[in-house]
């Protein structure tokens, strides 16, 4: 098992440009560690940085013992890390079906792990089952965003990235959508790291939490410490 | 400063080598270098529509046609004198530039490409269908712009109209309308909101850059005497964008010396058949791949590099 | 018009629609994977036909490999100029890509109609075709190299079809042209993508021209008329999309013979033949560059 | 001498069955400076390209210096004193620092080139991009095209400005500098709206603040009201889902 460690990282669109200032992040082992922050800190970018779209300036980035300065977004399934991307990451014009085999392609070969993986997703979210052969692009936004963190599981990742898990659901969906993602920490031990705009529910449902400002750290504590102490802190960052 | 008369020096030089060539080559030649100039102001006037404005153009080879049977067609018919006939194609071929930058003004890239391919075949497709008017492929013989003028009288009229043109060209491209097209170019949005007028200047750089084309096209004709629909192909396109590619299209004068100077190499070359044209194409390739400033730009950009460098050592 | 001219036209029109429909599918892969328009795709249609011809006239092969080889030589082909050519564009190596992937293809259109000519000289070459003789069905006879050049090519285009749908390499193509960074999330290599996508675009321009060589000639300018049909499909289809470019393929078919019907003077209903289309193509451009069947969100 | 300058009234913008501004009210007085904040997706941009023409409403009136504003394209508006800048700058790389400044210049068609060329060289001297005049765009540093951008606007003699999240990516020291020049400009008499999710900048500059969230004005205050306004709090830290 293995943690993810961000150190010093500087990144941005443009060379001259750094949207990340020397962050500093650790997606803790079977922990759900939450990213918040206004827009346009680098909550993002970060992650971007993180999955291989975007290359840091300087710093380090380290999953156990790989060194992901130079991975490649292909990769990263290989490397037991699935992204969750704000956009909805599937590919409306094929059957739902379809869409999940898809999400088997890093193991496509192995063709036992691959059907069960498939049957497994239609066993956890049985509503996905009346879609089965229905172009995905016909369901509702919750819907697909709820398909997608199925899709992101398959592959059986040690770490989710997620960005925005909520982002324009109703708050029934959302509250689906963090019910789900704690079960994933507790019962499966799993680790998560995610950035969220929804600073009360993402923290709520969160067990350490960063805060940033303008690409750098700002405050940092587990849920317990934040729930007594940053509360107030955040209100008064805010403004 | 320097740079300035370093580079009106070289103009002026080239000039000098054009107004002496004659003396220097025979008839053949000469008429070679005469239908060069047609090419010159062609890859000129495509040169300023994708060059400045960054609005790509398939059709002005077809542009040139419509020009040079408009021409042809006012001076049979209408009995215009030939010098209104070209005035009478510079205006329709603006025209259609006009309406068509106008119906085009939301498509972008290969859209606006495929566009104006579709313009073009039409356009082609029209002058050999209606063969009663046109002659249809056998070609519509045409008279002549100066009457029994010579060879080399052809020669100083076309080099003349050609530095006029890019002159005017240049002279346009110089003023505020050429900063107007430039902005659009880099970024249409960012130029609306210093106040440009996008629509307005994308459908005149379309309506300028046709009649340019025009203009060579009932050049072209009345100087050949014959017109037919094939010089409003698309492989007749793709020799002008292949001119002003190698030449380089993000400047005027340097896609009318491709022109010029690969029509002068193409001739020179005929020995080798079909090859050169071959030879022609993967040259395009390369330059668009490795240089994309054409060769002139190139060795411009390189000379300036080196004045001002040694600017800097004193 | 008799029921038989009728049937006659359709027949006609579907006939010729399914050859379109194989250049289009082409033009639409590559589109839909690489987001480039191939102008050189109507010159791969005609290296095919050479390639179909040097295999069976010269080499003396049967029709039949005849095609293979001819599907095999631009499939190799596509990749080269893939990872020659149009890799800069999305690589970033391209200062401004768009203006680049245009004008590089159509640059790459005149050199391989030069190099045609210059290999092959510019005189029509005539190879066996799959099939010789009539075919009479019912009153309506059509001529045997026709139709079985039409069949071949709608098997083609079901193989294909049924390639996109089952295999995985065809579901990469899908997934790459729908959503290209999901598909790299789930691990395809969407470089890789990119040159399957412009090597199976050529082989499907090479196909066409290899089936049509023997029934129209194998000539360097072949290309030029039916690459622009192939335009108009896949705008009407709405560029990159498959079962658009299907349909494209047959409307244009059925619009191109029956309106011939429409000038009364034949010489110039056959000269305005080839315009209709164009017609069409512009007109949706302007009004619905989304194309008949797509949303615009799609194409945004 | 404050007077009305803007004045939007029910303002109704919506994308597909999204809306993005549900009626939007709100006057600005000339010589203002105005924060506008709100949470992701509130429709803060959206509203700065209603107000600029870039976005067509769906419903309301815009009236700046009473005369209207929907229905006039971009480039009309700019002429008439309505400038703005862009979240990602939009400078012509392939142009020279100058020539960026003289498309501003010249757009009207008032001024002979070498007036403006003279204000321009005036322009850049103040924001410290006078060396670099003769530069293509694309060789300045992010924070100096933030800059260029900036004097470009200046170049148009706008009667007010819209600032949609100018401080991006930008160094604390440039933030100084962008603060000092926007208090000038104001100083002025240019009507300012800054558009930002930096509070420190927006509290710091502007004397009232208007925050939207999900496209409604929640708050319209002195920016010690905005502070202490638990339906701004709500809407930035809320499950902002729950709103409705």
């Amino acid at each position: 098992m293995a943690q993810l460690e961000v150190r010093n990282l500087h990144a941005g669109y443009s060379r001259d440009i750094d949207i990340l200032r020397g962050l500093d992040v650790t997606a803790r082992e079977s922990m759900l560690t939450t990213i918040i922050g206004a827009n346009g800190v680098g909550k993002s970018t970060l992650l971007k940085t993180i999955i291989g779209q975007l290359r840091p300036h300087t710093g380090t980035i380290r999953f156990g013992e790989r060194d992901m300065r130079d991975v490649n977004t292909r990769d990263l399934v290989n490397l037991g890390i699935a992204y969750v991307p704000q956009k909805h990451a599937i590919f409306p014009e094929m059957t739902v079906q379809e869409n999940v085999e898809m999400a088997t392609w890093a193991f496509r070969h192995e063709k036992p792990r691959a059907r069960s993986a498939v049957e497994r997703v239609f066993e956890r979210a049985p509503y996905l089952r009346e879609f089965r052969s229905k172009r995905a692009g016909l369901m509702s936004g919750g819907q697909q965003r709820l398909m997608q963190l199925e899709l992101a599981l398959m592959s059986d990742p040690e770490l989710l990235l997620i960005d925005e898990p909520t982002v324009g659901l109703d708050p029934k969906r959302a509250g689906q959508i963090y019910d789900h993602l704690r079960r994933l920490v507790t019962e499966e031990r799993r680790t998560i790291l995610m950035v969220d705009q929804n600073v009360i529910a993402g923290t709520d449902v969160a067990d350490y939490i960063y805060v940033l400002e303008l690409g750098a750290n700002k405050l940092e504590g587990t849920k317990k410490k934040f729930d007594e102490e940053y509360r107030d802190a955040i209100s008064e960052w805010l403004f | 400063m320097k740079l300035q008369t370093l580079r009106l020096l070289g103009l002026g030089l080239i000039l000098l080598v054009f107004l002496a060539l004659p003396l220097l080559l025979g008839d053949y030649w000469v008429y070679t270098i005469t239908i060069g100039f047609y090419y010159a102001i062609l890859a000129a006037s495509w040169a300023l529509l994708v060059g400045y404005i960054g609005r790509i153009s398939f059709a002005q080879a077809a542009m040139a046609g419509l020009g040079g049977y408009a021409s042809a067609l006012s001076v049979q018919h209408a009995g215009l004198p030939p010098v209104l006939g070209l005035a009478a194609g510079v205006l329709v071929a603006g025209a259609l530039g006009f309406v068509i930058g106008r119906l085009t003004l939301r498509l972008h890239g290969a859209y606006l490409g495929l566009t104006t391919i579709a313009f073009a075949e039409i356009l082609r497709i029209t002058a050999t269908a209606e063969y009663q008017l046109t002659e249809g492929s056998r070609g519509l013989q045409v008279e002549p712009l100066l009457q029994d003028g010579s060879r080399s009288e052809y020669y100083y009229l076309f080099l003349a109209v050609t530095v006029a043109c890019l002159a005017l060209m240049t002279w346009l491209l110089r003023s505020r309308v050429g900063l107007f097209f430039q902005s659009i170019r880099e970024d249409e949005d960012g130029a609306a909101s210093l106040g440009v007028n996008v629509t307005l200047w994308k459908t005149v750089a379309f309506a300028i850059s046709t009649a340019f084309a025009g203009l060579a096209g009932g050049l072209y004709a009345h100087f050949v005497q014959l017109i037919t629909p094939s010089m409003m192909s698309l492989q007749e396109m793709g020799i002008v964008l292949a001119m002003a590619v190698i030449g380089g299209f993000h400047n005027v004068v340097f896609a009318a010396l491709g022109g010029v100077s690969l029509q002068v190499l193409l001739e020179g070359l005929r020995e080798l058949g079909e090859w050169r044209l071959v030879v022609f194409g993967l040259i395009t390739l390369l330059i668009l791949r490795l240089m994309p400033n054409g060769v002139f730009g190139t060795v411009a950009d390189v000379l300036t590099d080196r004045l001002r460098k040694s600017g800097d050592d004193k | 018009m008799s029921l038989v001219a009728i049937l006659e036209q359709a027949l006609n029109g579907l006939i010729v629609s399914s050859f379109y429909a194989l250049a289009a599918l082409g033009l639409a892969i590559i589109f839909g994977v690489l987001r480039v328009v191939n102008f050189a795709h109507g010159e791969l249609y005609m290296l095919g036909g050479y390639a179909y011809f040097l295999a069976v006239a010269s080499m003396g092969l049967p029709p039949v490999v005849g095609i293979v080889v001819a599907a095999a030589a631009l499939a190799a082909m596509g990749a080269l100029v893939e990872w020659l050519l149009i890799r800069p564009v999305y690589d970033g190596r391209a200062d401004r890509p768009e203006e680049y992937s245009i004008m590089i293809t159509f640059a790459l259109s005149i050199l391989l109609l030069n190099l045609a000519n210059s290999l092959f000289g510019p005189w029509p070459r005539r190879p066996e075709p799959l099939f010789r003789g009539g075919v009479e069905i019912g009153e309506l006879i059509v001529s045997g190299d026709r139709l079985a050049a039409a069949g071949v090519a709608v098997v083609l285009i079901a193989v294909l079809l049924a390639a996109l749908r089952y295999t995985w390499a065809g579901r990469a193509v899908r997934a790459v042209s729908q959503n290209r960074e999901a598909a790299a999330i789930f691990g395809i290599s969407v470089t890789r993508v990119g040159m399957l996508a412009f090597a199976t675009g050529a082989a499907l321009a090479g196909l066409a021209g290899a089936l049509m060589g023997p029934v129209f000639n194998v000539v360097p300018p072949m290309g030029v008329i039916p690459v622009i049909k192939a335009y108009v499909i896949v705008v009407l289809g709405g560029l990159g999309s498959i079962p658009g470019a299907i349909m494209g393929a047959i409307i244009l078919g059925q619009v191109e013979s029956f309106a011939t019907i429409l000038i009364p003077d034949p010489s110039r209903a056959l000269a305005y033949k080839d315009a209709y289309g164009l017609v069409l193509l512009v007109g949706i451009l302007l009004l619905r560059p989304q194309g008949l069947f797509g949303t615009k969100e799609r194409r945004a | 001498m404050m007077h009305e300058q803007l004045d939007i009234s029910g303002l109704v913008k919506r994308f597909g069955g999204l809306t993005a501004l549900n009626s939007v009210d709100m006057t600005v007085g000339s010589g203002e400076l105005l924060g506008l904040i709100g949470p992701n997706g509130s429709g803060k941009t959206t509203l700065l390209n209603i107000v600029s023409g870039y976005y067509k409403a769906d419903g309301g009136s815009i009236n700046f210096e009473r005369r209207p504003v929907l229905g006039h394209a971009p480039h009309q508006l700019a002429r008439q004193g309505i400038g703005r800048s862009f979240q990602v700058t939009k400078i012509f790389r392939r142009l020279t620092v100058l020539q960026n400044m003289l498309v501003a210049g010249l757009s009207d068609g008032a001024q002979s080139q070498s007036e403006a060329t003279d204000r321009a060289m005036g322009l850049l001297r103040d924001l410290k991009l006078e060396r670099l005049a003769h530069e293509r765009a694309s060789s300045l540093s992010g924070g100096q095209g933030k800059l260029l951008e900036f004097a470009r606007i200046m170049m148009l003699s706008p009667k007010i400005v819209l600032l949609d999240e100018p401080f991006g990516g930008v160094h604390p020291e440039l933030k100084r500098f962008m603060h000092d020049h926007i208090r000038k400009w104001n100083d002025s008499g240019v009507t300012i709206i800054l558009i930002s999710h930096d509070m420190g900048s927006i509290f710091d500059l502007c004397q009232r603040v208007v925050t939207l969230s999900y496209g409604d004005i929640i708050c319209d205050g002195t920016p010690e009201e905005t502070r202490n306004d638990p339906a701004v709090l709500d809407a930035y830290l809320g499950d902002h889902h729950g709103a409705a």
